[in-house]
C-alpha cells in the first residue's frame, strides 16, 4: 500500500477543497441581510452614525468586498481567524474553548449509536422476520421520526424533572466540583441525556442500515459455502455475514463522521450545551461572519478528514478496493 | 404495476402506513371542511386543556390545536414534498449527467457534489432561510439545496450502472439519440431505488421543518406541525398538549412515509428481502 | 442397493404459489453407491441442483424438503442442525458453481481452508496441513497462496481452493453442483481430472450436477437424468448414453453439438463484405492519482475479412480479446489501432464521426449474449424491435408491419408485439433479440456468444435459426463463441484467438480437425466427452477428402 | 452554602417553604443581613464584553453594574442618591454642578480612586465609545480643582444632566488603564477594574461569568454575597426549570417567557417583582412607516389605535406584566400626563374612519393590504404580532406578517424599508434624553436604529422639545412636555401599546435585590440570603 503518494494526495485535495469553501463560504454568507453594525446597534438599544461608522471601520466592513476577501484568505493561511465583532476576541480562541464541548457530545452520541445500532441491526438481520426482528426495527423507525428536540424535551422531563436522577442542562454542576476526578464524573452526568437524545435518532439510522446490509450479504454464495464447510451459525453470522456486511456501514459512518459539528445545534440548544453549533446558531444571527467562516472552516477539515479515514478504514476492511490486478 | 402493488400488499408495515398516509393526505386535502375558518383565529380563552369543545386544547393565543393540526397537515406535507421534489431534480439531473457521460463531466460534477456536504447540512439550512427572509418558499428552498447530494450519488450510481447494461448498448447500436437513452432506457429503469429514498427524503424534510420551526426560523403565515410544536417550547412544562400533539402528527407522518417506502423498497426489488437462515 | 452410501426416498421439496409448476422436486428416489461418481444431468430448472442441497440440508427457506435421505442411520432431511453441522465438511463436502463468488472475499485463503479444521475438532498447527492439501491440489507455490486473498487467483485456481475445502476431513461423499460450467474448457478438463484423481486416491463417492452430456461423458460412472423434478431415467454412464431408454434423454443426446466437419455452403468467397486489419487495444488501469500503470494488451493486431453470405468464428477462451473485437467491430468500444472496411465505403468505419457513422451504423448489427440482461424489462416487445427503425424516421404504422414480418421470420408469433420482454423463456428472448439486430436490414450481425446462456436443446434450435436466416438473406456473420462444437457446426471459417492474437485462421473444418498450432490441438482435446461424440468422425484422413 | 432545597419534586418544597415563611414572619424585626452565599444567576445570550460603554446590551449591564459604580444612582422616584459622589450642589442657573468625590475608594486592583479618573471618564471615554452619553456629555467642561472635587460647567442649562450619572449612562472607569490606550481593544476588557462591590473573576465563554466579593469595598462590611455566577442557559424553558428547581436564584428581563412567569408566581419558593424599571422606562409601540400611503393619513392611524385592544395585549400576550401605555412619555416619569386623548378597543369606530378615508371592503371584506415587520425577540413578539393581524384582520385591514431574524429587522427598519414594524424601547430617565430622539425631525437618519424612522415631522413638537430640553425650571419642563404629549397622542405619531414591566424573579430567601430605580442593575451591594 503505497501510503505516502495516498496521504500526498489527499494533503493535496484537502488543501483545495478547504480554499475553495473559505471563498465561497466567505461570499455566501455576506448575501444575509443587515450587518454586525446593526445587530449591537440594535441589542444597545442605542446607535449614531458614529458608532456604526467606528465598529464597521474596525472590521473593514466599509471597504469593498474582494479585499475584505483577500484579506481574510491571506490571515486563514496563516491560521489566523480573525476576530468576532461582537466579542473582538480571536475566533481561534472561541473555537478552541467551544470545541471540545461539541467534540464530546457528538463523540460520544455518534460513538454509541455505531456501536448500539450495529448490535441492534445485527440482531435485527439475525432474527429476520422474526416477532423480535419487527419490535426492533419499529423501535427504530420511531426513534428515526420523531422530532429530535421533542425527544430532548421529554428526556428531561421524565429523567431530570420528575426522577430527579440526571441534571438538565449544561455541562458542569453549579458549584464546581473539586478534582479532575470529580469532575470528569459530573460532566459525564450532564453528558448522558443530551448524548442519547442525539445518539437515539442516529441508533435508528444504523440499525435499519446494518440490518439491509446484512441481509444483502447473507443471499451470497460464499455464504453457503460457509455453511458446507459446518461452521456453526454464530460462526457464519460474525467472521463472514457481519464482516462483509460492515463495509458500507463504515461508509456511511466516515459521511456521518464529517457532519459531526453542524448536527447538534437543536440538542446544544435544548441542553444548554457550550458546543460550536450553538455557537455558530448565534454567529448567524449576530452577523459575526468570522465565528460563522470558522465554523465552517473546522466543519470541512473534518469533513475531509474523516473522507480520508474513511477511505483507509474502508481499505483496510476491504482489501479488493484499490489493490485490483 | 399490478404486480407491484400485490407485493406491497403483503407487507403488513407498508399497509399500516399508507393507512395512516391516507388519513393525513385526507386532513391536508380537506382541511377547510373539517375544520372551518382561519386556524389562526382565536376561538376560546387561551391553554384550554384538550377535552369539551376544544378535543386537542387551545393554545396561548387561544387558537384552536385541532384546526392547526388539520390545517398544520396541508403546509407540512406541502414542504415535505415540494423540498423533496425540488432535490431529486436537482440531485436526478446531477446524477444522470454524472453517471452517464462520465470522464471530466463526472469529475466536475463530484466535486461540486462533496462541496455542498462539507458545509453542515443543518447551519447551512439555517444560513439559506436567513438570507432568503424566513418564509415557505425559503425553507423549501432551503431543505432542496442541503439535501439533493445524496440523491445525486445515488442516481449517479444507478445511471453508471445500467449504462453499461446490454439493452442500453443495443438502442446505441439502433442509432437512439442519446437523450431519448436517457429518458426511455435508462431512467425507468433507474426509478425503484430513487422512488424508495425520495420517499424517506419527504420524511426528512418534514423533520428538518419541525427543527427549524423550533428554532425560530418557521413561516408565522402559514400554521404548520414544525411551527406549532416550537411555539408550545415555553409552555412545554404547562400545556403538554401543545407540543404533544403536533409532535405526534410529525412522528406518526414521517412513520407512515418510512413504512410505505419500505413496502415500495420490497415490492421493487423483491431480492431484498432474502433471509439469512439457509 | 443395500450398501449405498445414501438412499434417498421420496424426497420432496414444494415451491411457493404462483411458480411455473408444483414442484421443485417430485418425490423422487435415489440411491449414491460409496466410492463411485454419479452425475446427475438435466436442463436449467429441472430440480437437479435442489436436490444436491437437499442433502446437505442447505434448501432456502421458505422452501422445505420433505422425505426420507438415510446416511448412516439417520434421515439428513429435518435431522437437528448440531447434528447435521458435525456431518457437513466432515462426512459430505459440497462445492458450486461460480468460483469467482464461492470464496470470502475479505477472508484469506488459508484461513478459509483453516476453518474446516478448527470448528471440526481438529487442533494444532494448521499451516503445513493447510499447505500439503492446496499442493495436492496442484495450486503453485502453496506457502504463498495461503496468505493471498481470493482476487487475486484465477477461476480455476479458485476452485482448487473450494475442492480443497471441501476434501480437507477426506469426506465420504463430495457434492460437486456445476463445478466446471462458469470456467474456460481447458480448466474444466483440469478440474476433472483432479476430482477423478482425489476420487480414486480418497475411494469416495462424488455426486456430480452438471447440464452438459461431454462432463458425463468424462467422468460419470453412473448417471441419473432428471426432466421437471423427476428422474426420468437411471443407469451406468456408458449404456444410457448408447441405449437411452426414455425419448427425452434420446432428445437431450440428439442436441448435444458434435464435432463434425461443416459442409462448406459457399462455393467460393466472393468479395469480401468486410474487412479489419491491424486492430489494436490496450487497457491501462491505474490504481488512485499516484498508483503504478497497469496496461493489459486485449487485443493485438488482429485482421480477417468476412464475406456476404459467410459466417467467421472467432474462437477463444475467457480473457482472450474475443469480445473486445467483436465491440471494436459494433463501435461499442474504440480501438487504438486498426482499419475495417465496409463493402462499398472507402473510409475507415472506425473514424467515422457520428454524423457520418449514424448511416453506416445500421449496416453492422448485434446480438448479446445474456437474454436477460439485452432486452429492456420495462418496454415492450415492439417498442424494442422497432426502436432502430423509428430512431432512422420510419412511420410507426410502417414499423408496426415490419415488427409482425420481423416476429414471424424468427418464428415467434405477432402478438408477442405488445408483452413484456418478463413474460418470455430464454430462448424465446434472443430470437427478440436476433429480430432487434435484423430490423435494419444490416449486412453484417456480429454475435457474441448468442447461445452460451441457453439450455443444450434449446441452444440447437437457436443456432438453425441462425443459420437459416444468414442463408436467405445473405447477411455476413462474425459468430463470437469459447465453444468449439458450436463453431464447428455453425462456422465456415475459424479464427483461434489467445491473448490477443490469432493463433490459427482458415476454414472451419481445417482448423478444428486439423490443426497447426498445438494451442488449437489442446482446446480440440479439452473437449469434455470428446471421445465418446466424437466418435462419428474416426479418421481424419476420411474427413479430408468427404470435402 | 448552596440551597439545599432536594431536588424531590416542588411537593417537599412546598412543606420547607411553609416552615420558613412562618420563621420568616415572626423575626422579620430582628432580621440581620446575613454575611455570604452564593448567588446563581441565569444571563442570555452571552453579552459581548463586560465593561458599560464599550458595550450597552443589557445582558452586559447585568454583570458589569455590580464591577462598575457611577457618581450617583436613583431611587424609585428617580432622585439622585449618592453613589461614589457623598455630595453635590448643583448652581441656581443650572450652568455650574460640583461634585464631592468619597476618599479612601480604591480600584479592585487597589489603585486610589481620584477626581482624574472621573475626568477622564466623562470627558475621553465615554464621548468615544457611549453612543447614547455621548452627546450629553459633550455640552460640559469638565474640570477637577483637587483629588476630590469635580466641577461640570454647562454653556445653556440641560434638565437630563442631573439624572444621567448612574453607572450605566457614565460609567468611571480607571483612567490608569484605558488613558491612552484603543478603549475598544484595551486587555483590560476582558477582565475589568472597577471600584464596585465584587471583582470580575473568571469568564468561561459558552458557561457562566463569576464574580467574587470585593473584600476592600468603600462601604464597610458589604457585599453580604461571598460570589455572583452568572449562567448562560439558551433555552427559556430550561432557565424556568432551573429557577424552580432551585439551582438558579435569579432571573431578570426576559430571561422566562412571561406566560411562565405567571406559574412560577404561585411557587412558595419564588418572588416576582415588576419594579425596577423606573430608570429604563421602556415602551412597546407599533411604529408606522408615514413616508408610505395609508399610514400617511391620521385616521387610519386612529383606526389602527381603535382596532387594538390593548387589555387584551395587557393580559393574554404580557400575563399582566405590563401597562398600557398612553403616550410617548413612561407613566413613572415625573413629566407623564394622563390628561391625553383616549382610543378605547371600538372596531365600529375605526371602520367608520376607514369608511370615512374611502377605503370600502372588498368581496371578502378586505379594505388595504399592508404587511408588519414583528420585532424577532422570541416568542412572545411572535404572538403580539400574530394578535396584531388578526385584530386589525377584523377591521377589514389585511397584514402579511414577515418573518425576519434581528439583523434583518434592524437592516429594514433603519432604512425605512417596511410599512409597519413592533419594537421596545427604554425612554430612560428624561424625556430629552430617551423620548426626543423618536419624534423630531431632525433626528430622521436613514441606516441609524432608534432615530425618527417613522418619519414623523411636526415643527411645533420640535420647537416644543428643543425648548423643554433647555428649561431649567422644573415645572415649566412639564409644561411644555404635557403640551407635546397633547399633540402626540391627538397625532398619533406611533400606535403606543404598553409599558413594559419585566419582572425580576428571585429566591424568597434573597432580600433587597430590587431596592432603586436601577432595579436588576443596581450593584447588590445590599443583597443577602436570610437564614
Amino acid at each position: 500500500m503505497h501510503y505516502v503518494g495516498f496521504a500526498l494526495q489527499w494533503l493535496m485535495k484537502a488543501l483545495a477543497v478547504v480554499l475553495a469553501i473559505t471563498v465561497l463560504n466567505f461570499l455566501i454568507v455576506r448575501l444575509a441581510p443587515g450587518d454586525p453594525a446593526i445587530v449591537m446597534a440594535g441589542e444597545a438599544g442605542a446607535a449614531d452614525s458614529q458608532f456604526l461608522a467606528q465598529v464597521r471601520k474596525d472590521f473593514g466592513l466599509d471597504r469593498p468586498i474582494y479585499v475584505q476577501l483577500a484579506t481574510y484568505v491571506g490571515k486563514v493561511l496563516t491560521l489566523d481567524l480573525g476576530r468576532s465583532y461582537r466579542t473582538r476576541r480571536p475566533v481561534g480562541d472561541m473555537l478552541l474553548e467551544r470545541l471540545p464541548a461539541t467534540l464530546l457530545l457528538t463523540g460520544t452520541a455518534y460513538i454509541f449509536a455505531l456501536i448500539v445500532g450495529a448490535l441492534l441491526g445485527a440482531i435485527a438481520a439475525a432474527k429476520a422476520h422474526t416477532f423480535l426482528d419487527s419490535v426492533l426495527t419499529a423501535v427504530a423507525l420511531v426513534f428515526y421520526a420523531t422530532p429530535i428536540f421533542w425527544v430532548g424535551l421529554l428526556l428531561i422531563l421524565v429523567f431530570s424533572v420528575q426522577l430527579g436522577w440526571l441534571p438538565p442542562f449544561g455541562m458542569h454542576s453549579l458549584i464546581p466540583v473539586k478534582g479532575t476526578l470529580w469532575q470528569m464524573l459530573d460532566t459525564l452526568k450532564h453528558l448522558v441525556l443530551p448524548a442519547l437524545t442525539l445518539g437515539l435518532f442516529y441508533v435508528a439510522v444504523y440499525v435499519r442500515l446494518t440490518r439491509a446490509s446484512m441481509l444483502d450479504t447473507a443471499s451470497l454464495e460464499y455464504v453457503k459455502t460457509a455453511r458446507a464447510k459446518g461452521l456453526p451459525e454464530w460462526r457464519v453470522l460474525t467472521a463472514h455475514i457481519l464482516r462483509t456486511a460492515l463495509i458500507p456501514i463504515i461508509t456511511f459512518a466516515g459521511m456521518q463522521a464529517g457532519n459531526l459539528v453542524g448536527g447538534a445545534i437543536v440538542v446544544e440548544t435544548v441542553f444548554a450545551w457550550p458546543g460550536i453549533g450553538r455557537l455558530a446558531f448565534d454567529a448567524l444571527f449576530q452577523r459575526d461572519y468570522n465565528i460563522l467562516l470558522g465554523v465552517f472552516l473546522i466543519s470541512a477539515l473534518m469533513v475531509v478528514f474523516f473522507n480520508m479515514l474513511t477511505d483507509l478504514a474502508v481499505r483496510v476492511a476491504d482489501p479488493r478496493v484499490g489493490s485490483r490486478t | 404495476m399490478r404486480r407491484i402493488l400485490r407485493r406491497v400488499m403483503q407487507n403488513r408495515g407498508a399497509v399500516a402506513g399508507g393507512v395512516v398516509l391516507a388519513v393525513i393526505l385526507v386532513c391536508a386535502v380537506a382541511a377547510p371542511l373539517i375544520a372551518p375558518g382561519d386556524p389562526m383565529a382565536t376561538r376560546g380563552r387561551p391553554l384550554l386543556p384538550p377535552g369539551g369543545q376544544f378535543p386537542f386544547g387551545t393554545d396561548m393565543l387561544g387558537r384552536d390545536v385541532l384546526a392547526g393540526i388539520v390545517h398544520g397537515a396541508r403546509i407540512s406535507l406541502l414542504i415535505g414534498v415540494m423540498s423533496t421534489f425540488a432535490a431529486v431534480l436537482i440531485g436526478v439531473t446531477v446524477g444522470a449527467i454524472a453517471g452517464f457521460f462520465g470522464g471530466w463531466v463526472d469529475e466536475v460534477l463530484v466535486r461540486f457534489t462533496e462541496f455542498f456536504q462539507t458545509i453542515p447540512s443543518f447551519v447551512f439550512a439555517i444560513l439559506l432561510v436567513a438570507i432568503m427572509r424566513p418564509g415557505l418558499a425559503s425553507i423549501i428552498i432551503a431543505i432542496a439545496v442541503v439535501t439533493w447530494p445524496p440523491i445525486a450519488r445515488l442516481a449517479r450510481s444507478e445511471f453508471m450502472s445500467i449504462r453499461h447494461r446490454e439493452f442500453v448498448e443495443a438502442a446505441v447500436l439502433s442509432g437512439v439519440s442519446q437523450g431519448r437513452i436517457i429518458v426511455t432506457e435508462v431512467l425507468p429503469n433507474a426509478a425503484s431505488p430513487l422512488i424508495v429514498v425520495s420517499s424517506l427524503m419527504v420524511a426528512t424534510a418534514i423533520l428538518t421543518e419541525s427543527a427549524l420551526s423550533f428554532l425560530g426560523l418557521g413561516d408565522p403565515n402559514h400554521i404548520s406541525w414544525g411551527y406549532m410544536v416550537g411555539a408550545a417550547r415555553t409552555v412545554f412544562r404547562q400545556a403538554w398538549w401543545l407540543s404533544v400533539f403536533p409532535g405526534l402528527a410529525i412522528a406518526l407522518t414521517v412513520l407512515a412515509i418510512n413504512l410505505v417506502g419500505e413496502g415500495l423498497n420490497d415490492a421493487l426489488n423483491p431480492h431484498l428481502k432474502g433471509r439469512i437462515g439457509a | 442397493m443395500a450398501d449405498s452410501l445414501i438412499s434417498i426416498r421420496n424426497l420432496q421439496i414444494e415451491l411457493p404459489a404462483g411458480g411455473d409448476r408444483v414442484r421443485a422436486v417430485d418425490a423422487i428416489d435415489l440411491d449414491i453407491a460409496p466410492g463411485r461418481i454419479l452425475c446427475i444431468v438435466g436442463e436449467s430448472g429441472s430440480g437437479k441442483s435442489m436436490t444436491a442441497h437437499a442433502i446437505m440440508g442447505l434448501v432456502p427457506r421458505p422452501l422445505r424438503a420433505t422425505g426420507t435421505i438415510s446416511f448412516d442411520g439417520n434421515n439428513l432431511v429435518g435431522l437437528s442442525e448440531a447434528k447435521l453441522r458435525a456431518i457437513r465438511g466432515r462426512r459430505i463436502g459440497m462445492i458450486f458453481q461460480d468460483p469467482m463468488a464461492g470464496l470470502n472475499p475479505v477472508m484469506r485463503i488459508g484461513r478459509q481452508i483453516e476453518e474446516v479444521y478448527r470448528f471440526h475438532g481438529v487442533s494444532g498447527p494448521y499451516a503445513e496441513r493447510v499447505e500439503s492439501l492446496l499442493g495436492q491440489m496442484g495450486l503453485p507455490e502453496p506457502k504463498l497462496l495461503r496468505h493471498a486473498l481470493p482476487f487475486r487467483l484465477s477461476g480455476g485456481q479458485r476452485q482448487r481452493v473450494m475442492i480443497a475445502m471441501a476434501l480437507a476431513l477426506d469426506p465420504e461423499l463430495l457434492i460437486a453442483d456445476e463445478p466446471t460450467t462458469a470456467v474456460d474448457v481447458t480448466t474444466q478438463k483440469q478440474i476433472l481430472a483432479l476430482l477423478k484423481r482425489a476420487q480414486a486416491q480418497r475411494s469416495m463417492a462424488i455426486v456430480l450436477i452438471t447440464h452438459d452430456f461431454g462432463v458425463v461423458a468424462e467422468i460419470g460412472d453412473e448417471v441419473a437424468v432428471m426432466q421437471h423434478g423427476r428422474i426420468v431415467e437411471r443407469g451406468p454412464t456408458s449404456e444410457v448414453l448408447k441405449r437411452p431408454r426414455h425419448d427425452y434423454t434420446q432428445r437431450l443426446l440428439d442436441a448435444v453439438p458434435r464435432l463434425r466437419p461443416r459442409k462448406s455452403a459457399v462455393s467460393e468467397r466472393s468479395a469480401p463484405l468486410l474487412s479489419a486489419s491491424n486492430i489494436t487495444r490496450d487497457f491501462v488501469n491505474r490504481m488512485g492519482l499516484l498508483g503504478p500503470r497497469r496496461t493489459v494488451h486485449a487485443v493485438q493486431d488482429v485482421s480477417f475479412a468476412l464475406a456476404r453470405g459467410e459466417t467467421l468464428g472467432i474462437v477463444g477462451e475467457s480473457g482472450s480479446g474475443k469480445s473486445t473485437v467483436a465491440r471494436i467491430i459494433v463501435r461499442l468500444l474504440s480501438a487504438d489501432k486498426g482499419d475495417v472496411r465496409l463493402a462499398g465505403v472507402d473510409r475507415n468505419f472506425l473514424e467515422l464521426r457520428n454524423r457520418e457513422l449514424a448511416p453506416l451504423r445500421r449496416r453492422v448489427q448485434m446480438v448479446f449474449q445474456d437474454p436477460f440482461a439485452s432486452l429492456n424489462p420495462r418496454r415492450t416487445v415492439f417498442e424494442i424491435v422497432s426502436q432502430g427503425l423509428l430512431a432512422h424516421g420510419m412511420a410507426r404504422s410502417e414499423a408496426e408491419r415490419r415488427v409482425s414480418e420481423l416476429l414471424r421470420l424468427v418464428a415467434l408469433d405477432p402478438s408477442a408485439a405488445n408483452r413484456y420482454p418478463n413474460s418470455f423463456s430464454g430462448g424465446q428472448r434472443q430470437r427478440i433479440g436476433i429480430a432487434r439486430a435484423l430490423a435494419l436490414e444490416p449486412d453484417v450481425i456480429v454475435a457474441d456468444e448468442p447461445v452460451s446462456a441457453l439450455d443444450v436443446s434449446i441452444q440447437a434450435r437457436v443456432l438453425e435459426l441462425l443459420a437459416d436466416l444468414q442463408r436467405r438473406l445473405k447477411i455476413g456473420m462474425l459468430f463470437i463463441t469459447h465453444d468449439l462444437r458450436v463453431a464447428a457446426q455453425v462456422c465456415d471459417q475459424v479464427a483461434v484467438m489467445r491473448h490477443g492474437k490469432i493463433v490459427e485462421m482458415g476454414p472451419s473444418a481445417e482448423v478444428l480437425f486439423n490443426p497447426k498450432s498445438e494451442y488449437t490441438q489442446l482446446l480440440v482435446d479439452s473437449i469434455p466427452g470428446r471421445n465418446t461424440f466424437g466418435s462419428d468422425v474416426p479418421d481424419r484422413a476420411a474427413e479430408l477428402r468427404g470435402r | 452554602m448552596k440551597t439545599s432545597l432536594s431536588r424531590s419534586g416542588s411537593c417537599l418544597a412546598v412543606a420547607l417553604a411553609l416552615v420558613g415563611l412562618v420563621l420568616f414572619e415572626a423575626g422579620h424585626a430582628a432580621a440581620q443581613p446575613t454575611r455570604g452565599g452564593t448567588l446563581n444567576s441565569t444571563l442570555w445570550p452571552e453579552p459581548p464584553g463586560i465593561v458599560i460603554g464599550i458595550h450597552l446590551n443589557a445582558p452586559t449591564l447585568l454583570p458589569s453594574s455590580k464591577i462598575f459604580e457611577g457618581l450617583l444612582t436613583y431611587d424609585f422616584d428617580l432622585k439622585p442618591q449618592p453613589m461614589l459622589a457623598e455630595t453635590w450642589q448643583v448652581s441656581s442657573d443650572g450652568l455650574t454642578y460640583t461634585f464631592h468625590l468619597r476618599h479612601n475608594v480604591n480600584w479592585h486592583d487597589g489603585k486610589p480612586f481620584t477626581s482624574k479618573d472621573v475626568v477622564f471618564s466623562l470627558t475621553k471615554f465615554i464621548p468615544e465609545v457611549h453612543p447614547r452619553s455621548r452627546p450629553t456629555f459633550q455640552r460640559a467642561d469638565v474640570s477637577a480643582p483637587d483629588d476630590y472635587t469635580v466641577v461640570l460647567k454647562l454653556k445653556e442649562p440641560y434638565g437630563p444632566m442631573i439624572r444621567s450619572l448612574d453607572v450605566i449612562s457614565a460609567p468611571i472607569v480607571p483612567a490608569h488603564i484605558y488613558e491612552g490606550t484603543n478603549y475598544r481593544d484595551n486587555p483590560a476588557n476582558r477582565h475589568p477594574i472597577g471600584t464596585g462591590p465584587f471583582k470580575f473573576d473568571e469568564w468561561k465563554s459558552g458557561q457562566y461569568i463569576h464574580l467574587v466579593r470585593n473584600n476592600d469595598y468603600w462601604q464597610k462590611g458589604k457585599p453580604y454575597l461571598d460570589d455572583i455566577y452568572y449562567r448562560f442557559i439558551p433555552d427559556s424553558a430550561s432557565r424556568a426549570l432551573a429557577l424552580e428547581q432551585g439551582e438558579v436564584q435569579l432571573a431578570t428581563q426576559n430571561d422566562i417567557e412571561l406566560v411562565d412567569v405567571a406559574r412560577l408566581k404561585k411557587l412558595p419558593n419564588l418572588r416576582v417583582d415588576t419594579k425596577g424599571w423606573e430608570w429604563g422606562s421602556p415602551i412597546s409601540w407599533l411604529e408606522m412607516n408615514l413616508r408610505r400611503a395609508p399610514f400617511k393619513d391620521v385616521r387610519f392611524r386612529k383606526a389602527v389605535m381603535y382596532a387594538l385592544d390593548r387589555n387584551f395585549i395587557r393580559d393574554s400576550i404580557f400575563f399582566g406584566m405590563a401597562k398600557v401605555a398612553t403616550g410617548p412619555i413612561h407613566s413613572s416619569s415625573p413629566f407623564y400626563t394622563s390628561d391625553v386623548p383616549t382610543y378605547p378597543y371600538d372596531p365600529q369606530k375605526a371602520k367608520a374612519l376607514l369608511d370615512e378615508m374611502g377605503l370600502k371592503p372588498d368581496a371578502n371584506g378586505i379594505r388595504v393590504k399592508v404587511s408588519l415587520l414583528g420585532l424577532p425577540y422570541g416568542e412572545l413578539w411572535d404572538r403580539l404580532s400574530q394578535y396584531i393581524k388578526q385584530a386589525l384582520g377584523q377591521v377589514g385591514i389585511e397584514v402579511t406578517l414577515e418573518p425576519s431574524d434581528v439583523a434583518g429587522w434592524g437592516n429594514r427598519i433603519a432604512n425605512w424599508d417596511v410599512d409597519m414594524s413592533t419594537t421596545y424601547l427604554t425612554t430612560l430617565s428624561d424625556p430629552a434624553l430617551g423620548v426626543a430622539r423618536t419624534y423630531i425631525s431632525e433626528n430622521q437618519k436613514k441606516g441609524v436604529l432608534f432615530t425618527n424612522t417613522s418619519g414623523y415631522s411636526n415643527p411645533e413638537v420640535d420647537r416644543l422639545f428643543a425648548e423643554a430640553a433647555k428649561e431649567p425650571d422644573q415645572a415649566k419642563r412639564k409644561e411644555l412636555y404635557t403640551k407635546v404629549q397633547k399633540i402626540l397622542v391627538d397625532d398619533v405619531a406611533l400606535a403606543w401599546l404598553v409599558e413594559l414591566q419585566w419582572p425580576t424573579i428571585y429566591d424568597a430567601r434573597l432580600k433587597n435585590v430590587i431596592h432603586n430605580g436601577l432595579g436588576p442593575n443596581d450593584n447588590f451591594a445590599d443583597v443577602y440570603f436570610e437564614k
